[in-house]
This record gives structure tokens, C-alpha cells and sequence, in this order.
């Protein structure tokens, strides 16, 4: 199909009805997705808002929250998506120019990276799962009430103590307000990261779908709006996370 | 013209395909439209049943007819339904997406199968949150405020919260097939200088849908967790904030008001032109003034929040820039006043429709100003002075622009007149209706009594029972279009390409439109409301 | 039915009439705008309806009326804009030396403490022509305290304290009502609020069985839940001192300086290690679910009164970022230094004559 | 991307080194003891390793003025949520006179 050379005076097989040229459609779908990141930036952005609310509020617990997660996975996980993007960027030059194989090969490193870093996600997450810090206990339980974490034992607190034991200058709280408070903490990673890692699942489908159409060799110099759109979308992913590192896993580290 | 009469074009959108699969998958806007316009008809109707046992409860001031409970699910079921299920998608939806393409000269929208998408999820959200109903329906008001929602009514708030963030990407992508449509899709020569203001107006609506909804999204998504898992983000109990949820709450549903106001106000400026006979008064004003309305509308929330416990300073900036949003609002009412000045008014019901909206809208506005002036609105907030101003705008406001652009559209849909004595009698019977059911509310609220009341003091009763009174007439004004635009559906007279010689591309194409709206694509060539270049004053009917 | 039903609600309070005629204004501008609005279309319709004679002129716009209406109702809008603001500055601003009382909200009551120690339950007495402040606090969810004769509502939060204030004028017997919906039995959250001439209040406060003034109760709490265990005023106090704290500037471990205010009392008694006096340790256990919203309001009623002086001094305040380093006493040097006494550092402070409890 | 001029290879690849060199800069920069700075230089390291994504890899800097508005249209609606909201969050303890 992409080797017929069609020009944009034919009807090309995949110009939709609605559209007059290839040129038109191509502009339309580009335009539509930015809209779409539009509406994706404002729902990251309530989040964010609300995050930031919090964080001047209840900046210590906030501290002691971001200490206890891992920054070498963040740091990785962060390399990882920004060498997915490149990646990314890759597979769309590709498709522009026409490489079938090398299109093919960038976006199945895409996928790749990608499903790295939601396994190092995953890890993190089973890390948090064990140190008991799963927000969203019912009141009076405990922090988690499912992981055999005892009601008592909030381990923030534990946390708090080794940031004092540190450094003198930290403000003493104790375990179950820092537990409390730093669920809040919690609450936000969770919420933050598993939008963001529910997003990339996304584009993993997408990227499946894309993979199989680049296979078939439906992309060309003519055609090649669906893997730009799912760039688009994918850099978006990325752009996310770029600001999640500093704001989760950063926040005062010079105090550990 | 009126010596040949009109006859149905042979081939249109209606009777290009038969069979239900041919409208359960059809990716034809004007198709979809129809979709639309049957479900919230019935959403409304579900609603205004709500709102009629309300107002009969309410006859009393004891309580006797429901219990507390059961009448809290009622205001509830009925807020949610009329806002989210009939409100936001009813001009946009139904009207909107069919005309804006024909208003700017393209076969389809940008993304028909996101149209069809967004129909798909506009019905789903929206029966997924009917299932509430089952268990009796939720309790917490339309505004869902933490941490009463998250902690302690025991209604499935939950389902009702997924529902409605469903219907919210329904809400966006109908926004964003409209703005890519007007952007990328126009046709040659129609420049935004000419496009019509109908269309302006579901732009700027359109801008509002794309960038408040997905925050109202995470906000019931962050309050499903609260539930489910009390996360402890708008608990207090657990360390949270519940004015944070107002916040983010009213992100969204303060410039929803826009949403819904916005393309009644486009419909509005399509009517008057057209039973004036003249151009807009003042185009670029009204155009510009919709887009005004809906960037200052982000900036305004928290004039719902004046009691609620926000920083003086805050509520004092919230106040001043409330009235900014005013300013563009009045410039309209004035414009399509102007309009009229010295046309050649006929009185159809579109106009009748687009006279009372004028002034209700008015009536409605003004009262806006009670509630954004600071100390007055320490007084009025939360009481059924809130809920009449509302309803002035919603239903006196929006519902009036609706029906009144179903009837000036309806030949355009159908192919056939609405019987137009009896439309104009449910347009003064809604008129009449409307004022009665909620002009004593104005009263009421001044007097003090607060909103969500499932019982009052029996000094507030005459007020009450005239509201109720006003309700059963405002009934009987809803349900008389339904049965005469059914009725005209078979037995209506054949309306022909351009009933009202109004101008604009829709009215250039047959009657129902072809599938692929027009036989050529047009070429613009003049400004909108071109009305007296070609007159020889036409006296239709 | 009541058919000489009133369309106008009582006016009782100092702000009423303020109120009311910000109301009346605007009254009269929407009737003239609706009216105005209203007239042009009929007349229009009526003199230019639709004839086979004539046809319609064809007018463009004017910019010039544009900026006429878009100047005017801006005009308008700030004239309004301004008169709300002034009516709700003056609503805001804390009173001095007030009658406090405090305000508890459940679903769904209301109770009231008065500082002479009566309880009411949906029912608040009041005299005239003195300012009440009411503190109010909820114990579950968003509650409103509204009372249309006085013009004021308030938002009642969970986990905060707020206030609002009053000064009411006619004696009577007016509707509070809860604003904020509250879930299933909103509309009976209502109560009354009795507005009585001094002679009369007085009396009432007499005649009621009060178990002693509030800051007796709260002493007795303070005793009964062990506080004076640890804030005692000796060196060897593990507690702070609470004598004077009320209402000062505090500094705490991490060397920020708080204002020891009713909301930061009430912190400090839930969670107490949130916010901890420089120079001691954290190891006060949470009151949380042992002490009820009504003793802590006792509770910092009786601190209050250990403080030398009786008006609030929070009331004579601008900001707690007004705090200056000289003015914020360092109570651990005084619990060392002087350990009997009780003294407060007066210096900086502005002289309020101040009474012993 | 109708408006031509395509990024190379090249210029993605440079455009990934700045983008790890950033990173590693956040990196090291949290633990630098810079008090407020600290979050201010995230952040500004953050919004230029942004800025780099969308103007090369997301090809806005070869887009139409359209796309450009779009997007500044949604962090400038970002923008507006967080002052407003933090307007009343921060000035909340201040009493009036």
C-alpha cells in the first residue's frame, strides 16, 4: 500500500472523508491532539495545584516522605523515559523519511524503555508496599490495613527519626503525626505517579498499535500522522514526568 | 415564493440509510445530533420530574409529602441531571453539532468518530449514574462537598462521581472536535470575520469545555479515592483541606455556567437578526465579548466561596474581577437590543423565545451582581436567592435559548414547521410559568431561607406555594413542544430550504441537509446577517 | 397558611441596615435595567413589526455606544464592587473586646457555650447593643451558621477554628438556620437566637444552672486530664508553662515563631508534636477522641484567663508576620529563671490594662 | 509540521545529551544546600528540559503560531489556577485591622 506512490491529487487510502487533502487532514489531527495535551495539562494540573497546596502546609512530613523514596530509581527512571523520547523522536523522523526497518526498530526501543520504567515503577511500588507506606487507611487501622503493617507502627516515623538523627535542625515530630501527615504525602506520589504510569500504559498500547501498522508498512513520507500524534503523546508522558522527579523525589535532600 | 409549494428533497441525511445500526454507527454530526437531542430529552424530562416533586413537596412547610432523605436525593438527582446530563451537552450537542458544519461550510466535524465517541460516552456516564437510582439516588447536592461526600452520606457517590467524569470526556471531546472544526475545517472564504456568531459562541464554550472539564475530572477522581480508600486529601480528619475541593470544584463548575450559557447566547444572536431582518448589531463586539466571558470565567470561582472560610484578601480580588465577567454579558444584552432598533420585526416563536431570554437573561445577570458584591452575598449565599438567580439564567436563560433555537432549527432537522399557534402558546405559557416558579424565590432568599431545606418555617409558605404553582404551569410550557414537535414530524407542512429567508450557509442547503451537507462546497462570499442586500421583504407564512 | 406573609426580613443588627440598603440599591438598578431592557424590545417589536411597506435599515454598529455601554455598566459595577467590599471589611473585622461566645456545629445541632459557663443547644441568648463574637468549630462536616436578622453566615469547618461577630439591636427572638447542606436532617439544624436587653441577658445567665464559669470547666478538665502533670510552673516542668502563653507570639524548635491562638491551642492539644515550644521535647501524647471539641474550648478559655490580660489580644493585631524577634519570649529561659512568678515579657506590647482572672 | 524545516538526527541527538546533562544536574543541584534556590533550580531546570521536548522533539518550533498559542495557552491556564487558589492558601492568616 505505501509503496504505490500516491500524490495528494489521488485519493489517498487513508484520507478521511471529511477532509479535503492529506495536507488538511494531517493539520487537523496534529491541531486536535494539542488540544487533547491541553486538556491533559490542566487535569495534571489539579494535581499539581493541590500538591503544592500541600507541600507548603505540611512541609516537613512532605520532606520526610521524599527522603523515603528511592532518588537512584527516580534518577533512572528519569534517564529511561528521556532515552524513550529520544527514541520516540527517532521512530518519527523514520516514518517521515520513509525507513520501514529503521521505524520498526526505534519504536520497538521506545516500547522497551518504556516498559522499563514501569517496571522500576513497579519495584518502587512493591518497596512502598513493604515499608507499609500505602495511603488510604481506614480511619483508626492503621497506615495499610491490608499489608500486615501494624496499626502503631507507622514506619514515617521511623523516618522522621533517622532525618533528626541526621540533622538536629528538623523540627521533632512524632510518628503518628508524621505518619499522618506524610500519608498525604503519599496520597500525592500515588496519585501523581499511577495517573502518570496509567498514562504510559496507554501509550504502550498505542505504541503496540502503531508498531504493528509500521510492520505492515503503512507509513510513509505521505502518511505518517498516527505515529507523530502518538510522539506527541508520548513526549507529553515524558514532559510529566520531568517535572514529577524534582517535585517527589527532590524535595530537600540536603537534609538527609 | 409562497406560490410553489416547497417539497422534501429526494435524498437527506434522514432517509440516506435505514435501520438502527445505521444510527448507532453513524459518524454523520447531523445524525449524532438526533442521538443527542432524543437522550437529553429524556435526561430533561427525568430532571423536571425531579424538580416537579420537589416543588410539590415543598407546598408545605412540614415535610409531609417526602422523607428528609428521600427529598435530599431528589434536589440532588435533579441538580446532576439537569447540569451535567442536560445543560452542558443540550445547545453545543444537539444544535451545535449539527450546525457548525453547515454554519462553516464542511462535510463533517474533524473527528466524526469522536463524535460518535463522545455520544457513546455521554450515554454511558450518564445511565452509569443512573444506576445510583437504584439505591435511591445520591444525597450529598450536585456540588458534592467534602468531607460530607467523602465520609459521611452512605449514597454511592462513587458510581456518581464515575459517571459523571464519563460524561465529562464526552464534554471534552465535543469540545475539542468543535474547536478544531472552526479552526482547520472552514470553507474557502469564510474568514473569522464572517463566521456566525452561533458559532463564535460554541468556540468560546467550546475553549471552556477543554480546559476546566479535565479538572473537575481529577477532582471526583481524587474524591472516589477519598471514599474508597481516605486518602486524606479533602478529609479533615486525616489532615486534609475540604475548602481545597471547593476550590477545585468550582475551577470547573463556575466557568461550566459558561458552558452552558455561552451557545444560548449564540443561538439568541442567530434569532434576533434574522426575525429583525438586519445585521448584528455591533459583530466583533458580540463575538469578541463570548470569548471575553469565557477567559474571565476561569478567574471568578471562588465568589462561591465567600463564607466558606477563604482569605479576606482573596475573596476581595474573587469579588472585583466577578464583575469583569459582567461587562461582556450586558455589551451582548444592549447589542441584540440595538439589533432591533428600526429592523422589520416579525414575532415567530424563535423570536418570542429570544425576547424572553433577553430579558430573563437580564433579570438573571443582574441578579449575578447581588451575589459577587461581598457583603451583600455574606447574606444571600446559600439561599434561594442563589437557587432563583440560577434558574433565571439556566432555565430562563439557557432552556429558552434551546427551545427557541428547536424551533427556528427544526425545519432545518426535520424538513418539516412546527405548528406554530401552539408554539407560541407554550412559549408564553413557559414565560408565564417561569416567572411565577421563581421570582418569589428571589423573595424567599432575601428572607433568609437557605437552599436544600426539606422543611421551613410557615412564614416562608405563600412564597413557596406560588413557586410550586408557577412550577405546574412552567410543566405544562416543557411538555407541549414535545407533543406537537412529534406531531409535526409526519403531519407538519414541508418547510423547504429556507423557511425564515434567513442568511448563513445552513440555510443554502436543502432541507434536511444531504449527508454530506452540501452538494458543492460554497464559497463565502459575504459577511454573516447579510440581511437587506437582495430584499424584497419577505412576509413568510 | 399566613397570608400577610412578610416579604422582607427583620432588620436586628448593626450591619442589618448597612445590608439592606446595599441591597435596595442594587434593587433599583435591576429594575431600572430590566425595565429599561424590557421596554426597548416590546417598543421595538411593536413600532418596527415586520409590514409589506417598509424595510429594514441596515445599521452596522456604533463604536461610540459600545464604549457608552460597556463604560457605564462598568461604572456601575465598581460602585458596587466597592460597597460590598466596605460592608464586608467591616463584617471581618474582629471586634474589640467582645462577648465571646463559642459555637459548636453537629449534624445536626448546634451547641453554644457562654463564657459565664451556660450551654444551649440549638439556642443562643444574646444581649443588645454589645458585640458578640461567636468562635465556631464543627465536628464533622461543613456546617453554616446563619442568621438572616443579623445579615451574618459563616461557614463552620471541621478541624478549624473560625468566627464571626454580631452587635445585636431589637430584642427578639430570630431563626438561625445551618446554610451549608449537612446531609440528611439539614433543614432541623435550626435553632434561635434570643436577643435581650442587658437587665434581661444578665438575668438569664443567673438564672441558668451554669456549673461554673467556662474557664472553671476548663480548669477542671485541665486537672482532670492530667495538663498540670507537665505544665506546671517550676524548672523542672517537662511542659511549657501555659501562664500568659495565650495570645503570644511562641517560638518554636525550629526556631519559627507562631501565634498562640485558639486555632494553634487546639493543634497543640491534638496533635501536640506538630508544633513544639523551642526547648522541649515531643513527647505530650495526642488528646485526639479523648477530649471533646467542648473542652478544648474550655481548655483555652481557662488558658485565657491565665493570661494577664483579659480582652483577647488577638483582636488587637494586624498579622502574626507583624512578629517581631524582640517581642517573642523564650519560655523555657522563663520556666528556668523565674520559676515561681508569673511574668510575661510587657515590653514591646501595647498596654492593655489587664486584669487577673 | 507543513511549515518544513525537519530536525536531524543529530540535532535529536544533542538534544538528549542536554536533556541528560540536566538531569543529572537536578540531581546533583537537590543536594547542595541553596535553601529556597532549591526548588527554584529544580523547577528551572525542569521548565528548560521541558521547553527543549516540546520546541524539538514535539517539533513546535517548526509549527504553526497556532500550535504555539495552544500550548501557552495551557500553562497559562495552569498559571491562573495555582496563583488564584494559592492567593487565598497564603494570605489566609492574615487578619484585617
Amino acid at each position: 500500500m505505501s509503496t504505490s506512490q500516491t500524490t495528494t491529487t489521488e485519493h489517498h487510502p487513508a484520507l478521511a472523508q471529511q477532509f479535503d487533502s492529506m495536507e488538511q487532514q494531517q493539520d487537523a489531527s496534529t491541531f486536535g491532539m494539542w488540544v487533547f495535551l491541553l486538556t491533559e495539562i490542566m487535569m495534571f494540573g489539579g494535581l499539581f495545584t493541590a500538591y503544592l497546596i500541600y507541600r507548603i502546609k505540611y512541609y516537613d512530613a512532605f520532606v520526610a516522605g521524599s527522603t523515603s523514596i528511592s532518588v537512584g530509581w527516580g534518577f533512572t527512571n528519569t534517564l529511561v523515559l528521556i532515552g524513550s523520547s529520544f527514541t520516540m523522536a527517532m521512530a518519527v523522523w523514520a516514518a517521515q523519511k520513509g525507513f520501514r526497518k529503521a521505524q520498526v526498530w526505534f519504536l520497538i526501543g521506545t516500547m522497551v524503555l518504556g516498559a522499563a520504567f514501569l517496571g522500576v515503577k513497579a519495584k518502587e511500588y512493591h518497596d512502598k508496599w513493604d515499608e507499609c507506606h500505602i495511603p488510604g487507611h481506614i480511619i483508626g487501622k492503621g497506615f495499610n490495613a491490608w499489608g500486615g503493617c501494624s496499626a502503631t507502627d507507622p514506619k514515617l516515623g521511623n523516618i522522621a527519626d533517622e532525618i533528626r538523627e541526621r540533622d538536629p535542625k528538623v523540627p521533632k515530630v512524632s510518628a503518628v503525626q508524621t505518619a499522618k501527615q506524610t500519608e498525604i504525602f503519599f496520597s500525592f506520589y500515588f496519585a501523581m505517579t499511577g495517573l502518570h504510569a496509567f498514562h504510559m500504559v496507554i501509550g504502550f498500547g498505542l505504541l503496540s498499535w502503531l508498531l504493528w501498522r509500521a510492520y505492515k508498512g503503512e507509513f510513509g513520507p505521505q502518511y505518517y500522522t498516527p505515529v507523530e500524534l502518538g510522539g506527541l503523546y508520548w513526549h507529553f508522558v515524558d514532559i510529566v514526568w520531568i517535572y514529577l522527579f524534582p517535585l517527589l523525589y527532590l524535595i530537600s535532600r540536603t537534609r538527609t | 415564493m409562497s406560490i410553489d409549494k416547497p417539497v422534501m428533497p429526494e435524498k437527506h441525511y434522514l432517509n440516506d440509510n435505514y435501520g438502527i445500526r445505521s444510527w448507532l454507527l453513524t459518524k454523520d454530526h447531523k445524525r449524532i445530533a438526533i442521538l443527542y437531542l432524543f437522550s437529553i430529552t429524556v435526561f430533561f424530562f427525568i430532571g423536571g420530574l425531579f424538580a416537579g416533586l420537589i416543588r410539590l413537596h415543598l407546598l408545605t412547610p412540614n415535610g409531609e409529602l417526602f422523607q428528609a432523605d428521600t427529598y435530599n436525593r431528589l434536589f440532588t438527582m435533579h441538580g446532576v441531571n439537569m447540569i451535567f446530563f442536560f445543560l452542558i451537552p443540550s445547545v453545543p450537542a444537539v444544535i451545535g453539532n449539527f450546525l457548525i458544519p453547515i454554519m462553516i461550510g464542511t462535510k463533517d466535524l474533524a473527528f466524526p468518530k469522536i463524535n460518535l465517541l463522545s455520544w457513546y460516552l455521554y450515554i454511558g456516564g450518564a445511565t452509569f449514574s443512573l444506576i445510583t437510582l437504584l439505591n435511591g439516588g445520591v444525597d450529598t447536592g450536585w456540588t458534592f462537598y467534602a468531607p460530607l461526600s467523602s465520609g459521611y452520606v452512605k449514597s454511592p457517590v462513587i458510581v456518581m462521581a464515575v459517571g459523571i467524569l464519563i460524561v465529562g470526556f464526552s464534554s471534552i471531546f465535543t469540545g475539542l472536535n468543535f474547536i478544531v472544526t472552526v479552526h482547520r475545517m472552514r470553507a474557502p472564504g469564510m474568514t473569522w470575520g464572517r463566521l456566525p456568531l452561533f458559532v463564535w459562541a460554541n468556540y468560546a464554550a467550546s475553549l471552556i469545555m477543554i480546559l476546566g472539564t479535565p479538572v473537575i475530572a481529577i477532582t471526583l477522581i481524587l474524591l472516589a479515592l477519598e471514599r474508597g480508600f481516605h486518602i486524606g486529601i479533602f478529609d479533615p480528619k486525616l489532615g486534609g483541606d475540604p475548602v481545597l475541593f471547593q476550590h477545585m470544584f468550582w475551577f470547573y463548575s463556575h466557568p461550566a455556567v459558561y458552558i452552558m450559557i455561552l451557545p444560548g447566547m449564540g443561538v439568541i444572536s442567530e434569532i434576533v437578526t434574522c426575525f429583525s431582518r438586519k445585521r448584528v448589531f455591533g459583530y466583533s463586539f458580540i463575538a469578541f465579548s463570548s470569548i471575553a466571558i469565557a477567559v474571565f470565567g476561569f478567574v471568578v470561582w471562588a465568589h462561591h466561596m465567600f463564607v466558606a472560610g477563604i482569605s479576606v484578601y482573596s475573596a476581595l480580588v474573587f469579588s472585583l474581577l466577578s464583575y469583569a465577567v459582567a461587562i461582556p454579558s450586558a455589551v451582548k444584552v444592549f447589542n441584540w437590543t440595538a439589533t432591533m432598533y428600526k429592523g422589520s420585526v416579525k414575532m415567530d416563536t424563535p423570536m418570542l423565545y429570544a425576547m424572553a431570554f433577553i430579558g430573563l437573561f437580564t433579570i438573571g445577570g443582574l441578579t449575578g451582581l447581588f451575589l459577587a458584591a461581598l457583603g451583600l452575598d455574606i447574606h444571600i449565599h446559600d439561599t434561594y436567592f442563589v437557587v432563583a438567580h440560577f434558574h433565571y439564567v439556566m432555565v430562563g436563560g439557557m432552556v429558552t435559548a434551546y427551545l427557541g433555537g428547536l424551533h427556528f432549527w427544526w425545519p432545518k432537522m426535520t424538513g418539516r414547521m412546527y405548528p406554530e399557534a401552539p408554539a407560541k402558546l407554550a412559549a408564553l405559557i413557559t414565560f408565564i410559568g417561569f416567572n411565577l416558579t421563581f421570582f418569589p424565590q428571589f423573595i424567599l432568599g432575601y428572607m433568609g431561607m437557605p437552599r436544600r431545606y426539606w422543611a421551613y418555617p410557615p412564614e416562608f409558605q405563600v412564597l413557596n406555594v406560588l413557586s410550586s404553582a408557577g412550577a405546574s404551569v412552567l410543566a405544562v410550557g416543557f411538555i407541549l413542544p414535545l407533543f406537537y414537535f412529534l406531531w409535526s414530524l409526519k403531519y407538519g407542512e414541508v418547510a423547504g430550504d429556507n423557511p425564515w429567508q434567513a442568511t448563513g450557509l445552513e440555510w443554502e442547503t436543502t432541507s434536511p441537509p444531504p449527508t454530506h451537507n452540501f452538494h458543492h462546497i460554497p464559497v463565502v462570499t459575504k459577511d454573516p446577517y447579510a440581511y437587506g442586500e437582495d430584499e424584497e421583504v419577505p412576509v413568510v407564512h | 397558611m399566613q397570608l400577610n406573609f412578610p416579604i422582607f426580613p427583620e432588620q436586628a443588627s448593626s450591619m442589618a441596615g448597612q445590608v439592606d440598603a446595599l441591597y435596595l440599591f442594587l434593587v433599583l438598578i435591576t429594575t431600572f435595567f430590566s425595565l429599561l431592557i424590557a421596554i426597548l424590545i416590546l417598543f421595538f417589536a411593536v413600532k418596527y413589526r415586520r409590514t409589506p411597506e417598509r424595510k429594514a435599515e441596515q445599521i452596522h454598529g456604533s463604536t461610540l455606544l459600545e464604549i457608552v455601554w460597556t463604560v457605564i455598566p462598568l461604572g456601575i459595577s465598581m460602585v458596587i464592587f466597592v460597597w460590598g467590599a466596605v460592608i464586608y471589611y467591616h463584617m471581618e473585622r474582629p471586634p474589640v473586646n467582645p462577648l465571646e461566645i463559642y459555637g459548636v456545629g453537629k449534624q445536626w445541632m448546634w451547641k453554644f457555650q457562654h463564657p459565664s459557663g451556660q450551654r444551649e443547644i440549638n439556642a443562643l441568648h444574646v444581649p443588645i447593643g454589645r458585640d458578640v463574637k461567636v468562635t465556631l468549630i464543627s465536628q464533622d462536616v461543613i456546617h453554616s451558621f446563619f442568621v438572616p436578622a443579623f445579615r451574618v453566615k459563616q461557614d463552620v469547618l471541621p478541624n478549624r477554628y473560625v468566627f464571626t461577630w454580631f452587635k445585636a439591636t431589637v430584642p427578639g427572638t430570630y431563626h438561625l438556620f445551618c446554610s451549608q447542606y449537612c446531609g440528611t436532617k439539614h433543614s432541623g439544624m435550626v435553632g434561635e437566637v434570643v436577643a435581650m436587653t442587658p437587665e434581661d441577658y444578665s438575668t438569664w445567665l443567673a438564672s441558668g444552672k451554669a456549673e461554673g464559669s467556662l474557664a472553671s470547666l476548663g480548669e477542671k478538665a485541665f486537672q482532670q486530664y492530667g495538663c498540670t502533670t507537665c505544665h506546671r510552673p517550676d524548672s523542672g516542668a517537662r511542659g511549657p508553662n501555659l501562664e500568659g502563653v495565650y495570645g503570644r507570639p511562641i517560638r518554636l524548635t525550629d526556631n519559627r515563631v507562631v501565634l498562640a491562638d485558639d486555632n494553634y491551642i487546639r493543634e497543640s492539644i491534638l496533635e501536640p508534636n506538630a508544633k513544639v515550644v523551642s526547648g522541649f521535647q515531643s513527647i505530650m501524647p495526642t488528646f485526639r477522641g479523648v477530649v471533646s471539641e467542648d473542652e478544648i474550648i474550655a481548655i483555652t478559655e481557662y488558658l485565657k484567663h491565665l493570661s494577664p490580660q483579659q480582652a483577647n489580644p488577638l483582636n488587637n493585631r494586624t498579622s502574626p508576620t507583624e512578629i517581631r524577634d524582640s517581642e517573642v519570649p523564650n519560655i523555657q529561659q522563663q520556666n528556668e529563671q523565674q520559676p515561681q512568678q508569673q511574668q510575661t515579657p510587657q515590653g514591646t506590647r501595647p498596654a492593655n490594662p489587664g486584669k487577673k482572672p | 509540521m507543513s511549515e518544513h524545516g525537519h530536525p536531524t538526527p543529530k540535532l535529536y541527538a544533542i538534544i538528549l545529551a542536554c536533556l541528560v546533562v540536566g538531569t543529572v544536574l537536578t540531581y546533583r543541584a537537590a543536594f547542595w544546600d541553596m535553601g529556597i534556590f532549591n526548588p527554584v533550580v529544580a523547577l528551572t531546570i525542569a521548565c528548560t528540559k521541558a521547553t527543549l521536548v516540546i520546541l524539538f522533539f514535539m517539533h513546535v518550533r517548526y509549527s504553526s503560531k497556532l500550535t504555539k498559542i495552544t500550548i501557552s495557552a495551557g500553562f497559562f491556564w495552569l498559571l491562573i489556577m495555582i496563583t488564584m487558589s494559592l492567593s487565598d492558601y497564603l494570605t489566609r492568616t492574615f487578619l484585617p485591622q
